[in-house]
């Protein structure tokens, strides 16, 4: 039916069977616009968001899922930068996700500010203080670096091919990519840093503000080394969903095992960073802000418990698994590592965003808990049925895996 | 020289009666909770909390407290957050001034604020028919969406100021420029001027010994200070305080 | 052949820009009549009075802006010309003791601030600077409205790409803004906005 | 020549960049985002020239003195008038917004009850009176007066007078409690007794004198004795909390201890009572110890002159008897010989009338059952204390009707049959007739400041449809302005504190312009002579607290837990609020609402509740739905229930009725629900 849109020699469900893939979550994505769209129409009074949960499950979403799309920007910085070879088989697909990832942010930004009609204003009377401004103008241009490296693999579609000019250029493109991943990945490592400083500056929320190195917090840095991380581990754990959806071979393990290393590498750096910054903020930051550090963590749903999860079982023990040749080549280590890396890159942003503001800061005040609103959570299913959608019609349509072919044939 | 408008807060004098907070609403067009509204969703320019000493029944002790915006005067944590200029300390008197013709709702702000004084329109502004008649013109409605809080009832400085042009002086009549909630306090618990101003009540009382500020350590720099002869109520200034306080107390 | 198929680029660049600089204005604002018409000139020239006789000022230095009914009536009791819009003012507004629901050329939105004190009794301002010769004309022109914004067609001034304008013309925070700028005075957004 | 999708593209996208270089998309951007700031949906503020007018607050009896900030005439803020030093309630505050009260009744309407709702029919005034009955020998009507003292009043009760059988009705506290006033500013001791003396009980001027008093160390001394930990608790000096509803055994005890029993006017019975009623054997019943009994009545004796207040609070206020033994203590500890308790004069009756030929204000709860045919509420400001069974049992069972004259659909006037709303404060001239707290008298008038809403009827038409008399109301008030000057006694005080005798005042007129314009007639009472008739107990009120004070004793280990009725008094005074008050209900956790239930963290876990949960809290026959506030200062075995209104935007006819409904006190179950 679609058979002529198909990639050459690629074998693809039929028809119907995709069709029955992508309807639940068009579902899904329509319950979801139905629940951004009354945030939109009605307010934000839909959310159970409040003064004190400022930012809720929308912001901790965000700063996740971009923390994951950095595969997009480190891939291409590893592969035409720094010229690692391996990682040709992977690049489309980190193209796409990160296309995915980025653009999902902004279409919930757009929905979780109050006024967007009013946000270019960002642009127009930029605060170059505010980590946000850095945040927005990053995100915005690092998004259409990421439109521009789609369209070459959107043109490796059968149909565009057939016109002569599509293709010098999807060739001129190419030539492109060097300087395109420059650029992304300066745009990267700035946003991926603002994100981090976004909450590393509040000078009056001592439970997240650090100390800053030059004009930027320790956060700032930070979040660019678990980016790092994450992205590479997110991009092992999509490959091996995507195979075990289609039940096909569709990268080398070569190629996967590269990027464990990499991401077990970023990761060791990381922590080793993360627990000098926890002892200095332990130590100096907080109580000199007239919070001793150990009263965060009486609250009983936030014992410290959270904060050896997310260093030890979330970091230490894959950084070990990843770092070690004998796990990285079993390919069930190997995922494993990865999906702990991502849950603990998760619980980071989760700490952050969360936790923050759910502890006061004048001594009366009690502490607070929060509950998305169906409708926050219906936004949020919006933009993993829109992700799983692009992605499911980037992989039917375009050769994401530039070996799935001679995979398929071995 | 320019002012640096400040406030002191006479913790035992407030009796927690609401004044100031109801005042602040009408002066400055803060339009009635819709249903649904909680203590977490309303706008509150003023509010006053309830501090006890931690203490179980019946050796309990409270103090009313009302916090508002305490105009930071330096790390302003709001004005560097703002992705596009809508909150900037006014170099002339010292004031915090938020424009929600320029916010776009990002409420970082909101999260940035160690005292909470910062409110979001979760709802648009509604008035019961015919009660928008009796809004105050100096101020503005805000719209949904956007983040507002104290500024010192900035339209009252506007009229003082136009008084004062109108009889060709450059200084405002100390006098001509009182906030609401100072107006309405029954106590005259809330004292306010010029900081600056050496000769003032408030720049005096913010020296007494009775006197201390919420999260000094921040290093902000609030202009808002209170007073209070307990030790206990000064101890809720911030945490280290009250636990140095707590581990006296027990020995 | 290859020279007809240009025009129509060139068709398309002058459909947009004709789109763009005279048919959306001339969509994007409402025109709407005074209630009545009233003349300045007769006031200022033959009256001999001077704008602050009736756009006065109020015991605590606030700009009373338009004067009210009755403050014409002070004069106006009863038809003292001949003008058909004098009689209608004393019969339908002095004799019902109606306030005319006059369109406001200079009305700023309710965020906006200006103090007429500071800047005409203390800067010594001329009413001309901002108001344009208003207070010598015979007639009142039509008041234009911005459909989208409901603002007043003078704060963007007359022309929509603002260049050319009278130096009187447009009441954007800009143009307050190049004053403010050029004399170092009002820095904060708060001496302006409300 | 054939047009190719190619030219229409190439067209498409020249047009496109014309638009570009063109003021239409930017112009656009910036306009819809100056829609976003200015659209219709946002409220535009008033223009027009500011006035100020000088004026009291008439939305309650106490009449402060204001100064109205008004934009084109109509009322934009309430501010207390500089230099009267007299501050405002929060409720003055919004005074103005009460004209527009989403509850607000059009005009002459019946009112309907279908289950929970209320639906009102309007009809025309002149149908809306011609339902009224006439009232005549064997159809007698009863005026519910809750503002005693106004010009309306001398006219009903010379109304009811000429109709033998009728009843000039006021709230049973308006008939005793308030023939005597406290002299705070005397007092060097004060007891409150379950009393919110710090929290709205009296008016806010005198509230913040007692505090200045305290912060300047004069020697006040405030004690409480209260069940729960309420603000006039946390504000005292010392706080002894006792059992609910044991506030008589505490007085007795405190009388056995003045040795009041020797007093030689006393009943036989109330010195026998008293006598007995020693504190060790009542300590245990009110939850202290006799040492702690013995405390409190040093510290009274010790600096006079001292002053014991048992006001209640308005919703649940204590009882005719316990009044009375307040009475008795502190003319124990001599308040009526040094000044501190007085008796509160009467206003003038209007020019015209006589006293004699007025009716005598009747108690509500000693109007008889089933004995009128017509009852007529007016002042229906204060009707939260006032159920609706005290009044629904004075019915006829036969055709009966009920009128209310509230302008607002609230409280009495959801019950009624029919509304024929009078104005709105504000709308019309309004009245002050005095805190009943007060020493003295006074009067003040109120001008209209608001447009007046087409629909209203002032109470005087209703009054001269019965009677055959119609008078304005404004010419009442100047009848009544003209009785007061016409008495040559008491001062007028102005909106800038200067005070004027009242025979310096040239005439009724000149009167009259002074109490427009915000000045305030006062008369300070005579210190109240030891026997002040309302405040005598009679034999059957003495076996009834015989009664009792053994029941408190046998009860007094009871395993349930016993309701602790509290409330912000200016609430119970007036029940329609502005609709800003949200901002301390619900936006703000200063004053709970009619549903919150607090316990101590023990009482809570003894009764399976948490911190936040909706509990069903039942006593006998009544029970209400909660939400539960554990609270560290609260005596285990109490619930400290809260009488505000309705906390979805005040729209509940009836706001406390769940305090109505438990009275101090009472035994109680909690569970969850």
């Amino acid at each position: 039916m679609d058979s002529q849109w198909i990639p050459r020699g690629l074998q693809r469900t039929s028809f119907p069977r995709f069709l029955a893939w992508i309807l639940p979550w068009a579902g899904l994505l329509a319950w979801g616009l139905f629940g951004a769209a009354l945030c939109l129409i009605e307010g934000l009074n839909q959310t159970n968001m409040d003064n004190r949960f400022a930012f809720g499950l929308w912001i901790y979403l965000d700063l996740t899922i971009i923390a994951f799309g950095a595969g997009a920007f480190f891939t291409g910085f590893l592969l035409y930068l720094l010229r690692r070879e391996a990682l040709r088989p992977v690049i489309n697909s980190a193209v796409v996700l990160g296309l995915i990832c980025y653009s999902g942010a902004i279409i919930v930004l757009m929905v979780d500010v109050g006024q967007p009609l009013r946000a270019w204003f960002t642009f127009w009377h930029p605060n170059t203080h505010s980590m946000l401004t850095e945040v927005t103008f990053c995100l915005t241009c690092y998004l259409t670096v990421l439109l521009i490296e789609y369209v070459p693999v959107l043109l490796k579609n059968r149909q565009f091919r057939r016109i002569p000019k599509m293709l010098v250029f999807e060739f001129e493109l190419h030539k492109l990519m060097p300087i395109l991943a420059g650029v992304g990945a300066f745009l990267s490592f700035f946003h991926q840093g603002s994100l981090g400083g976004l909450y590393g500056v509040m000078q009056g929320r001592p439970f997240a503000f650090r100390e800053a190195i030059g004009i930027w917090p320790t956060t700032f840095f930070l979040f660019i080394l678990s980016a790092m991380a994450a992205g590479p581990s997110f991009l092992i754990v999509t490959t091996r969903l995507v195979e075990s959806l289609t039940k096909k071979r569709l990268v080398d393990d070569r190629a996967l095992r590269t990027l464990g290393r990499i991401s077990g590498f970023m990761l060791a750096g990381y922590l080793a960073l993360k627990a000098i910054d926890t002892l200095v903020w332990i130590n100096a930051t907080s109580p000199g802000a007239g919070f001793p550090a150990y009263e965060y963590y009486e609250r009983a749903s936030f014992g410290t418990w959270i904060l050896f999860l997310e260093i030890g079982v979330f970091g230490v023990l894959p950084a070990l698994l990843l770092l070690s040749r004998h796990t990285r080549e079993h390919r069930g280590w190997l995922l494993t590592a990865a999906g702990l890396v991502l849950s603990g890159i998760a619980l980071n942003r989760f700490v952050l965003t969360i936790q923050t503001l759910a502890l006061p800061t004048l001594t009366f005040d009690p502490f607070l808990s929060y509950v998305p609103s169906w409708q926050e959570v219906a936004t949020f299913t919006a933009v993993v049925a829109y992700g799983v959608l692009l992605y499911s019609l980037s992989y039917r349509y375009l050769p994401l895996f530039p070996q799935e072919r001679e995979l398929a044939q071995s | 020289m320019p002012a640096r408008y400040g406030m002191v807060i006479d913790l035992d004098r407030c009796t927690g009666c609401g004044n100031c907070t109801v005042a602040c609403a009408v002066e400055n067009n803060i339009p009635p909770g819709p249903p649904g509204v909680t203590d977490r969703t309303g706008i509150t320019w003023m509010r006053v909390y309830e501090a006890d000493n931690g203490e179980g029944f019946p050796e309990t002790q409270s103090a009313f407290v009302p916090v508002m915006c305490m105009q930071c005067e330096e790390h302003t944590p709001c004005v560097s957050v703002c992705p596009q200029n809508a909150v900037e300390v006014d170099p002339e008197t010292g004031i915090v001034g938020q424009i929600p013709e320029r916010c776009l709702g990002c409420r970082y702000c909101m999260a940035a604020c160690p005292y909470h004084a910062r409110y979001f329109n979760w709802w648009d502004p509604k008035w019961p028919e015919g009660m928008e008649k009796t809004l105050n013109p100096d101020v503005s409605p805000r719209m949904r969406g956007v983040a507002e809080k104290c500024n010192f009832c900035h339209g009252r400085l506007h009229t003082a100021r136009e008084k004062a042009a109108a009889a060709g002086n450059a200084a405002i009549d100390p006098a001509d420029y009182v906030p609401a909630c100072v107006e309405s306090c029954p106590t005259q618990a809330i004292v306010f001027g010029d900081l600056n101003d050496p000769a003032s009540e408030v720049a005096k009382l913010s020296r007494d010994e009775r006197a201390f500020r919420f999260l000094s350590r921040l290093g902000t720099e609030p202009k808002v200070s209170y007073l209070s002869s307990r030790a206990w109520v000064r101890s809720l200034a911030d945490r280290v305080l009250a636990r140095d306080q707590k581990e006296e107390a027990r020995g | 052949m290859n020279r007809f198929r240009v025009l129509f680029p060139l068709a398309g660049l002058l459909v947009g820009l004709t789109a763009g600089w005279v048919l959306f204005p001339a969509l994007l604002y409402r025109t709407e009549e005074q209630p009545l018409q009233f003349s300045h000139a007769v006031h200022t020239d033959t009256g001999g009075m001077a704008c602050a006789d009736c756009h006065s000022f109020d015991a605590d230095g606030r700009f009373v802006g338009i004067p009210t009914t009755a403050q014409c009536a002070s004069c106006h009791a009863d038809v003292m010309g001949e003008t058909e819009n004098e009689k209608r003012f004393v019969e339908e507004y002095v004799k019902t003791n109606r306030e005319v629901p006059w369109k406001v050329y200079a009305r700023q939105p309710d965020n906006a601030y200006f103090p007429h004190a500071a800047h005409v009794t203390r800067g010594g301002i001329a009413c001309e600077r901002c108001h344009g010769p208003h207070g010598t004309m015979n007639t009142l022109r039509p008041y234009q409205v911005n459909r989208i914004t409901g603002y007043s067609r003078d704060i963007w001034g007359s022309s929509i790409g603002r260049v050319g304008m009278e130096p009187w013309e447009g009441m954007k925070m800009d143009d307050c803004v190049r004053c403010h700028r050029e004399t170092e005075r009002a820095r904060a957004c708060l001496d302006c906005h409300k | 020549m054939p047009l190719t999708r190619r030219d229409i593209l190439r067209f498409a996208g020249a047009a496109t960049a014309g638009i570009v270089f063109s003021p239409l998309p930017w112009k656009m951007l910036d306009d819809v985002a100056i829609w976003t700031q200015t659209g219709p949906w946002i409220p535009k503020v008033p223009r027009g020239p500011i006035s100020h007018v000088p004026s009291i607050c008439s939305v309650c009896p106490a009449g402060c003195p204001v100064t109205a900030r008004c934009v084109a005439g109509v009322p934009s803020s309430l501010r207390a008038a500089s230099g009267s030093g007299q501050p405002l309630c929060p409720i003055g505050l919004t005074g103005h917004h009460l004209a527009y009260h989403p509850l607000r009744v059009a005009g002459p309407c019946l009112v309907e009850h279908r289950g929970e709702k209320v639906l009102t029919t309007s009809l025309s005034l002149d149908e809306a009176l011609r339902r009224l009955p006439s009232v005549d020998g064997d159809r007698s009507v009863m005026i519910v007066d809750q503002r005693p003292g106004r010009a309306i009043s001398d006219r009903y009760r010379a109304f009811v007078r000429q109709h033998p059988g009728s009843f000039y009705a006021v709230p049973d506290d308006d008939a005793s409690m308030r023939t005597v006033g406290y002299d705070l500013e005397r007092a060097h001791t004060i007891l409150a007794v379950s009393t919110p003396l710090l929290d709205g009980w009296t008016t806010p001027a005198r509230t913040a004198r007692l505090i200045e008093r305290r912060s300047k160390n004069d020697g006040l001394r405030i004690l409480a004795a209260d069940a729960a930990r309420s603000r006039t608790a946390t504000l005292a000096d010392r706080w002894m909390p006792i059992r609910p509803g044991s506030e008589a055994a505490l007085l007795v005890a405190l009388l056995h201890l003045a040795h009041a029993h020797r007093q030689p006017d006393m009943t036989p019975s109330m010195r026998a009572i008293i006598e007995r009623t020693t504190p060790e054997r009542v300590a245990a019943a009110i939850g202290v110890t006799p040492v702690q009994l013995r405390h409190v009545y040093e510290k009274l004796t010790e600096r006079g002159p001292s002053l014991v207040v048992v006001g209640g609070d308005g919703s649940n206020s204590v009882d005719a008897e316990t009044d009375r033994l307040a009475f008795q203590l502190n003319r124990a500890l001599g308040a009526a010989s040094n000044g501190a308790i007085r008796q509160r004069p009467a206003i003038p009756v209007s020019e015209g009338l006589r006293e004699r030929d007025l009716a005598v204000a009747t108690p509500l709860s000693s109007v008889p059952d089933a004995s009128v045919a017509l009852v007529i509420i007016d002042g229906d400001e204060g009707t939260c204390h006032l159920s609706w069974e005290s009044i629904v049992r004075t019915l006829h069972p036969g055709a009966s009707i009920v009128v209310s004259l509230s302008p607002v659909l609230t409280a009495l006037a959801s019950h009624a049959d029919l509304i024929i709303p009078s104005p709105a404060p504000f709308e019309s001239f309004g009245e002050a007739t005095g805190d009943g707290t007060d020493i003295a008298c006074r009067y003040g008038v109120s001008r209209p400041l608001h447009p007046r809403r087409p629909g209203s009827v002032d109470p005087e038409l209703v009054l001269g449809h019965l009677s055959g008399q119609v008078i304005e109301h404004e010419a009442a008030l100047r009848d009544k302005v003209a009785g007061i000057w016409a008495s040559r006694r008491g001062q007028i005080r102005t909106p800038d504190g200067s005070t004027t005798n009242l025979t310096s005042v040239e005439g009724a007129g000149s009167l009259w312009t002074a109490l427009s314009e915000g000045a305030v007639w006062t008369l300070e009472g005579a210190p109240a002579s030891a026997s002040v008739r309302a405040l005598e107990s009679d034999a059957s009120a003495t076996d009834r607290l015989a009664a009792r004070l053994s029941e408190l004793a046998a009860g007094g280990a009871t395993s349930t837990i016993a309701v602790v009725p509290t409330t912000w008094a200016p609430v119970t005074s007036c029940s329609r609020l502005s609709p800003l008050m949200t901002k301390l209900y619900q936006e703000s956790g200063l004053r709970p609402t009619s549903e919150v239930a607090a316990v101590a963290p023990a009482t809570a876990h003894a009764c399976g509740v948490e911190d936040g949960a909706v509990a069903e809290l039942r006593a006998g026959e009544q029970s209400s739905k909660v939400k539960v506030r554990v609270s560290d200062s609260l005596a285990p075995g109490m619930v400290q229930l809260s009488a505000g209104p309705d906390p979805v935007g005040f729209r509940s006819p009836e706001p406390p009725a769940v305090a109505n409904a438990l009275p101090r006190g009472r035994a109680a179950e909690l569970r969850k629900s």
